[in-house]
């Protein structure tokens, strides 16, 4: 009781404070407030379209400007994935590396199935649209690696987990992401060895076709891809050892 | 009536409301992080927490009267084929802001990182002590007799 | 940016929130917070986020949920508060 | 003047080195004590060897180069520190005879660590004596808190434990919680320089008010001194062997302590300087107090050690007490008395332990007659405390009678008298002692005293004891030396 | 070459927690190794990066991520700035980093079987994290990294026994909660001037004069209290000591060096870096005081609970709390000598830190106890392990020449400076009642009885007891023990170089 007290005051002082600094906001839409008419924000909306040929704001700022953020996002969401399975991965004597019986749970029934059977191909296809074209519509890296993984998960929900791990074994799933980070830091490191500054993609130039706006595109192709490949496998990771505890075993 | 209303909704709330309701938001969040025992609604409030501070960061880049921050077809064909100067085709002013929004891409994806490994450690302690109400765990470690 | 949408979605957002904390089941919960996930996406596209929308739809109310949902399963369902 | 020179370092360093060769060597404790006697005469010759260049008033000097921002680690050898460094090494032979005597008479366990430990205390000692600033000062004095804690707890029964908790605690606390803030706020003050110059680094730099507060941190920080209140870790010390005691608290611990005060008085204040700012009186009566009160509670002691603890208090507050009257005469008494109570109090500990080891008597009240079993010791005893009472023909009669003089010239009729009485009351307490040894009979029931037949201790515990009781009276007689490295202070000072 | 060092620090452990990870827990060695090589490789790096930057003349290196905008004012890209308390956290961070793996070998084998890639992995990412924080100049990408290095933590943590998993998740509520309140300063920040690179807020802060506005205010307020939170400042410490504690014995010890530390680092950042010394010295006049105040009662707390614990590690993690007042309270001084000495602590605490629990998981290793009982008789027993236990002790105390005398010696010094008696008090104090937590540890090492060894069976001339023969303690544990003590000695030693060079980096106040 004293706990939920003291917690109620300390969340009305913040929230008092908080709303005190709501005062001498811009108000809410300002097209004149300084983050919208800073340089750095009119840079991006001028020039980003003459420096990398993206139409998409977002995802030139996300993978190119603040590329080396995204970077260590990509490495968040592999920390997530082998973190959880350094916490909660349960090796039974090394249950992990026999094979699977053939069908110890057969998922859900007939319709669901064969429906979710019909639906992943085409999931999986748009995910991939998503990841390609992120360069002129919403959409990038990690939307389209989300559902990727998100079609697993559903391929586990309805045929059960030993279906989807025979598509996306752990070991499978672990080199996946790994190898998505390292198309991505690769690349930034490509650049260096072109006489660039980390993830500098106009370096790339001599070896990618266009002028550097054409090859700095390409390059957030690239690394946009290399996204998609660690998040549809740490996903799914994911998924699969918190759906079974960590024994990889019966799923949902 | 409804005019007046709608003005005085227009004029005096809607300049401030998204920050008020942000600030709720993490309010909500925050006690229930605080004060709530089971630890599932615990992360439960964590995730609000954390959308909250997105809507903040979200209400910065908008802009009245602007669009996606995606130029439309006929904008980026004038620019990059004809070679045009990109500012006499753009206006800034039509634009949202794309950089708080690229901000809450990374926020989102951490968010939901922290939350998996949060989930995964609420299973570990599952496992172990077979509850998820805080208290019993902290009685169960009294009787066990750790300090 | 439409400030009707804007105040309605607000609103309903809290009110999400506000469930989603209180009910005793935490399935129950859980999925009330994928509805919180949607609305925040509504919202997002709603002040012209769509990346941002897009990734939430994506993240917060697809897999988010997706795991809460698996952790419920494999965990406890009712909850004392 | 400043003269650069290795001497200081090597000084320093050779009962270092001969730790390891301890070490190496306790397979053979011949061979192990042997190392402890080389570097003990290698000590002294090296002292010996600077001598000259001090007389002749220079000043040798080795830095390690600068450790804090203008402040160098680095030994400097003026006239105090060459006495002190004098009585020091000299008295760590006889010390070193003695506790191989001691030592191998009762047998005691684990003999490498404790002449391990008296080695690096040894040199710990000479570091303050060498110390060339006050970081450097602090440094060693530290580090002799340190080593000398194994020893104190030797035995690592119950008591020694206990001796050595309460040793620690006063030693390590008040000088953390004095004498660290007190630096640290003079190197604040004097711009970073803490060098001990003539006339001292906080000439002028400082006011009356908080030079009171930095002086008393200081007098009382450094309570190596014994100087009331925190005087009591020095009766607890007495757990120790008996070897302990006698450099404890003839020669390393609290010598150093009242050094450093002197070293304070002298090199950080400068005399002139506490001149003006007129705040020493309060030292003065502290010291007055500590005196009597001392004295006076020697006399209820039984316990022989522990009585010739409490004289050490009071003859070490005669030490502050002389240099807090800022009189030439007073300065120069209290150096003196640092090198002839040294003398003094030595064979009395000697002399403590020869008896306990002949007859495994602690108390006076049992030495009833015991003269006639060890005259020599006994009469030994006599001398020293004769010469610690200060009368002549022994050397304690010098600086006392500087002590005085300085007394007076500061016209301190109030400490002079205080001076008198307390002589009055040593004698009261260290002469029955000796007396009732050598001139009364053996009560009937004693039993452990042979009626007739003398029953000395090892040799190797006698001829220590014998050399120092007439070294009391050689420095009576030849107090030249001593006496003209006092003056050089006054000189510089 | 040389102007790539920077990002090079980051990326070769990076690729070495891929290649771990790659090659899986059945390579224990090889994964153990390419930490090794990579850590190793980092720290040579990171020696490498101080001495260009020794070279270079303007005394900070600029790394611009992207190669955006040499040109103009304004940075649109992510920078990484390296002045000379970076490049030295930076190194500390590695070497720790390095040593500890090396100290890893053994125990991982034993406390985390199947996982030690993913051990490796992310103990390698960690440090890559905490690097990423030190360098940054961009201040969401410090919140991102902050995310990283907790993420990591609150795995690495979990990887212990049940308890470890409660106190992990306590973690990371606090954790997240402090991380947030960074964040929405960040965002308070950006919505006033509008962009996210340190120096560049500082210039429009300067330029737009916005000290007054009550946004710039709560924003320090929530990035200070998120910071505060994160590196346990005495109110919020709750999560500490037990995250600490019963976190694997590998992970401790090299957590609880580095953590909190770069914490306060980039506090000092903030500080003087964003929001600038006359701003946060000048308004700070009424809450500076404050935070003085907080520090002193976090330090004289931390060292009481400390003092109460009987716990090996629990009573090191309370002394961590105390340290944190002491780097605390001399970065809110508001003099230069109070600033030196926190930045010179954050070095010389993450030495002695380090020792001190090394010497503690070996010596529970070896006893089987985790209590203070034990020590008892150990310096017959394991003498080395207990000379880098005395070490860092001495150290904690504050006795010269280790490093923790001199840190002392500068914050009390500032303390002095700017007549805050009571935070020299508070210091003083606290070395006081260190002195009785480690005298009372040695007294019991130093006479305590074996375990179920009695005295008498013990040889009676200790002389004769052959010194080694009774410590059995692998060399892959004490080589690295030995390193941090010399470490600990070394700092001091040379803190006069170390604090010239601090200074230098130093904004003028």
């Amino acid at each position: 009781m004293t706990m939920k007290f003291f917690g109620f005051v300390a969340v009305v002082v913040v929230g008092i404070l908080l709303l005190a600094a709501t005062g001498d906001f811009p108000e809410w839409g300002d097209p004149h407030s300084p983050a919208s008419e800073g340089q750095v924000s009119s840079f991006y909306i001028e020039r980003t379209v003459n420096e990398t040929k993206v139409p998409n704001m977002v995802t030139a700022v996300l993978a190119d400007f603040r590329g080396y953020d995204t970077m260590f996002e990509t490495v968040v969401i592999f920390i997530a994935g082998i973190g959880i399975i350094a916490v909660l991965r349960n090796f039974g004597d090394g249950a992990a590396h026999v094979p699977d019986p053939p069908e110890p749970d057969e998922g859900s029934d007939l319709i669901v199935r064969s429906t979710c059977r019909l639906v992943v191909p085409l999931i999986q296809l748009f995910a991939l649209y998503v990841v390609a074209h992120g360069h002129h519509s919403p959409g990038g890296g990690f939307q389209g690696g989300v559902m990727l993984g998100a079609s697993y998960i559903l391929l586990a929900l309805a045929c059960g987990l030993p279906a989807a791990k025979r598509r996306m074994g752990e070991r499978k799933a672990i080199t996946l992401a790994a190898s998505g980070i390292i198309i991505y830091a690769g690349w930034g490191v490509a650049c260096m060895f072109c006489g660039g500054n980390f993830l500098d993609y106009a370096s790339l130039d001599p070896l990618l076709p266009g002028d550097k706006a054409m090859a700095r595109s390409h390059s957030m192709l690239v690394v946009e891809i290399g996204v998609a490949f660690t998040v549809t496998a740490i996903m799914f990771a994911i998924y699969s050892n918190l759906s079974t505890r960590g024994r990889l075993e019966k799923g949902l | 009536m409804e005019f007046l209303a709608a003005g005085f909704i227009e004029d005096h709330i809607v300049p401030k409301f998204n920050y008020w309701i942000y600030v709720i938001l993490m309010m909500i969040g925050l006690y229930a992080m605080i004060t709530k025992n089971n630890l599932i609604k615990k992360l439960i409030g964590m995730a609000v927490f954390q959308t909250a501070i997105i809507l903040f960061y979200v209400s910065i880049g908008v802009k009245e009267e602007s669009g996606i921050p995606i130029l439309s077809h006929g904008q980026h064909h004038a620019i990059v084929d004809e070679g045009r100067p990109s500012e006499e085709v753009i206006t800034k002013e039509k634009f949202a802001n794309p950089l708080p929004h690229v901000l809450m891409l990374t926020a989102i994806v951490v968010g939901v990182s922290t939350l998996g490994l949060a989930l995964a450690i609420t299973q570990r302690i599952y496992i172990s002590f077979n509850t998820l109400e805080e208290d019993e765990i902290l009685d169960q470690l009294r009787r066990g007799g750790h300090d | 940016m439409i400030w009707q949408f804007d105040i309605i979605i607000l609103v309903f957002m809290v009110v999400a929130a506000i469930i989603a904390l209180r009910v005793k089941d935490l399935l129950g919960a859980t999925l009330v917070f994928g509805i919180y996930s949607f609305l925040i996406c509504l919202l997002w596209a709603e002040m012209g986020a769509v990346d941002v929308a897009f990734t939430e739809a994506a993240v917060g109310a697809g897999v988010s949920t997706v795991i809460m949902i698996a952790t419920v399963f494999a965990t406890a369902r009712r909850s004392r508060d | 003047m400043l003269e650069e020179s290795y001497l200081p370092l090597i000084t320093w360093m050779v009962s270092l080195l001969a730790v390891p060769a301890i070490m190496l060597l306790r397979k053979n404790p011949n061979a192990r004590e042997g190392a402890t006697f080389v570097a003990a005469f290698a000590k002294f010759a090296l002292v010996l060897a600077m001598l000259p260049a001090v007389m002749a008033g220079g000043v040798l000097r080795f830095s390690f180069g600068e450790i804090l921002p203008g402040i160098p680690l680095e030994f400097r050898v003026d006239g105090l520190g060459m006495l002190f460094a004098l009585v020091a090494s000299s008295l760590w032979i006889l010390t070193t005879l003695y506790a191989v005597g001691y030592m191998r008479g009762l047998k005691e366990h684990d003999q490498t660590r404790f002449f391990a430990c008296f080695a690096v205390s040894i040199s710990a000692t000479i570091g303050v004596a060498f110390a060339g600033n006050l970081f450097t000062l602090y440094l060693f004095y530290e580090m002799l808190s340190l080593s000398t804690y194994p020893l104190v707890t030797h035995h690592g029964d119950k008591a020694a434990r206990s001796g050595g908790r309460t040793y620690l605690s006063h030693l390590l606390g008040t000088s953390v919680a004095f004498v660290l803030p007190a630096m640290i706020y003079c190197w604040v003050k004097s711009g970073g320089d803490m060098s001990f110059t003539d006339g001292g680094f906080l000439a002028g730099k400082i006011g009356a008010g908080d030079g009171l507060i930095v002086l008393l941190a200081f007098t009382l920080g450094f309570a190596k001194s014994g100087l009331m209140p925190f005087h009591s870790w020095l009766p607890n010390a007495m757990v120790a062997p008996t070897p302990v005691s006698a450099l404890l608290h003839a020669v390393a611990v609290v010598k150093v302590g009242v050094f450093c005060i002197l070293r304070v008085f002298t090199g950080v204040f400068g005399i002139d300087t506490l001149k003006d700012l007129d705040i020493t009186t309060v030292v003065t009566y502290i010291a007055g107090f500590t005196v009597i009160t001392s004295s006076l509670i020697a006399l209820t002691q039984d316990n022989l050690k522990r009585r010739l603890a409490f004289s050490t208090i009071g003859q070490l507050a005669y030490i502050i007490l002389g240099v807090s009257f800022l009189s030439a005469n007073g300065i120069t008494g209290s150096a003196m008395h640092i090198a002839m109570h040294a003398f003094g109090k030595i064979t009395l500990f000697f002399c403590a332990g020869a008896i306990f080891m002949a007859t495994g008597k602690k108390y006076v009240s049992q030495m009833v007659g015991i003269g006639r079993q060890m005259p020599v010791t006994m009469t030994a005893f006599l001398l020293g405390s004769l010469s610690i009472i200060g009368l002549p023909p022994f050397g304690g009669a010098w600086s006392k009678w500087y002590l005085f003089l300085g007394a007076l010239d500061a016209d301190q009729m109030f400490m002079a008298v205080i001076l008198v009485i307390s002589s009055l009351l040593n004698i009261a307490y260290l002469l029955p002692v000796a007396v009732n040894a050598l001139f009364r009979k053996p009560p009937a029931d004693s039993e452990g005293i042979a009626i007739s037949g003398i029953r000395e201790a090892p040799a190797a515990c006698v001829i220590p004891l014998s050399i120092t009781a007439v070294a009391g009276f050689v420095i009576f007689l030849f107090p030249d030396l001593v006496f003209d490295l006092a003056q050089l202070l006054i000189a510089n000072g | 070459m040389t102007e790539h060092y920077p990002v090079l620090i980051l990326l070769v452990p990076l690729f070495g927690a891929l290649l771990a990870t790659l090659l899986g827990s059945e390579r224990q060695v090889a994964c153990w190794f390419t930490a090794l090589i990579a850590l190793g490789g980092s720290s040579i790096l990171a020696i490498g990066n101080i001495c260009a930057l020794l070279a270079s003349a303007e005394g900070e290196l600029r790394y611009r991520m992207g190669g955006w905008n040499e040109n103009s004012g304004y940075e649109v890209g992510i920078e990484l700035r390296i002045d000379m308390l970076a490049a030295l956290v930076v190194a500390a961070v590695v070497i720790v980093g390095f040593i500890n793996t090396i100290f890893a070998k053994t125990r991982v084998t034993g406390e985390m079987r199947e996982k030690a890639a993913f051990f490796y992995a992310l103990n390698q990412l960690l440090i890559v994290g905490l690097c990423g924080i030190v360098m940054t100049n961009d201040a969401f990408n410090l919140y991102v990294l902050i995310e990283i290095t907790s993420l990591t933590s609150y795995a690495l943590i979990a990887m212990g026994n049940r308890r470890a998993a409660l106190s992990s998740f306590n973690y990371i509520i606090m954790g997240t909660i402090g991380a947030s309140f960074y964040l929405l300063g960040v965002g308070y920040l950006y919505i006033k001037t509008g962009t996210l690179n340190i120096d560049d807020i500082h210039t429009v802060l300067q330029s737009g004069n916005l000290w007054g506005d009550t946004s710039i205010t709560i924003a320090f307020i929530l990035i200070m209290l998120g910071l505060w939170t994160k590196m346990a400042l005495f109110p919020l410490h709750g999560w500490l000591p037990n995250a600490y504690s019963y976190a694997p014995g590998v992970v401790g010890s090299f957590m609880a060096p580095l953590m909190t530390k770069v914490m306060v680092y980039v506090m000092l950042r903030i500080m003087l870096w964003l929001f600038g010394g006359e701003y946060i010295y000048s308004s700070g006049l009424v809450w500076g005081e404050l935070v003085i105040w907080m520090s002193i009662i976090a330090i004289v707390a931390g060292s009481f609970l400390a003092l109460a614990r009987t716990d090996i590690k629990k009573m090191l993690t309370y002394l961590i709390v105390a340290e944190v007042g002491y780097m605390v309270g001399g970065a809110w001084l508001a003099n230069g000598a109070g600033l030196a000495g926190s930045m010179y602590h954050i070095l010389s605490d993450a030495a002695m830190t380090f020792c001190l629990f090394l010497a503690a998981a070996i010596v529970i290793l070896r006893t089987g106890d985790h209590r203070l009982t034990a020590f008892n008789g150990l310096f017959r027993s394991m003498p080395l392990t207990m000379i880098g236990f005395t070490v860092g002790g001495l150290s904690m105390i504050g006795l010269p020449p280790t490093c923790g005398f001199f840190s002392k010696w500068y914050l009390i010094s500032g303390g002095i400076e700017a007549g805050h008696w009571s935070y020299v008090a508070a210091l003083l104090f606290s070395s006081l009642v260190n002195a009785v937590i480690f005298f009372r540890i040695f007294e019991r090492a130093y006479f305590g009885n074996l375990k179920g060894v009695a005295d008498e069976q013990l040889p009676d001339d200790g002389d004769c007891a052959p010194l080694l023969t009774l410590e059995r303690v692998p060399f892959s544990m004490l080589i690295p023990l030995f390193i941090a003590g010399a470490s600990v000695l070394l700092v001091g030693i040379y803190n006069n170089t170390l604090v010239s060079w601090l200074k230098a980096a130093m904004p003028p106040l």
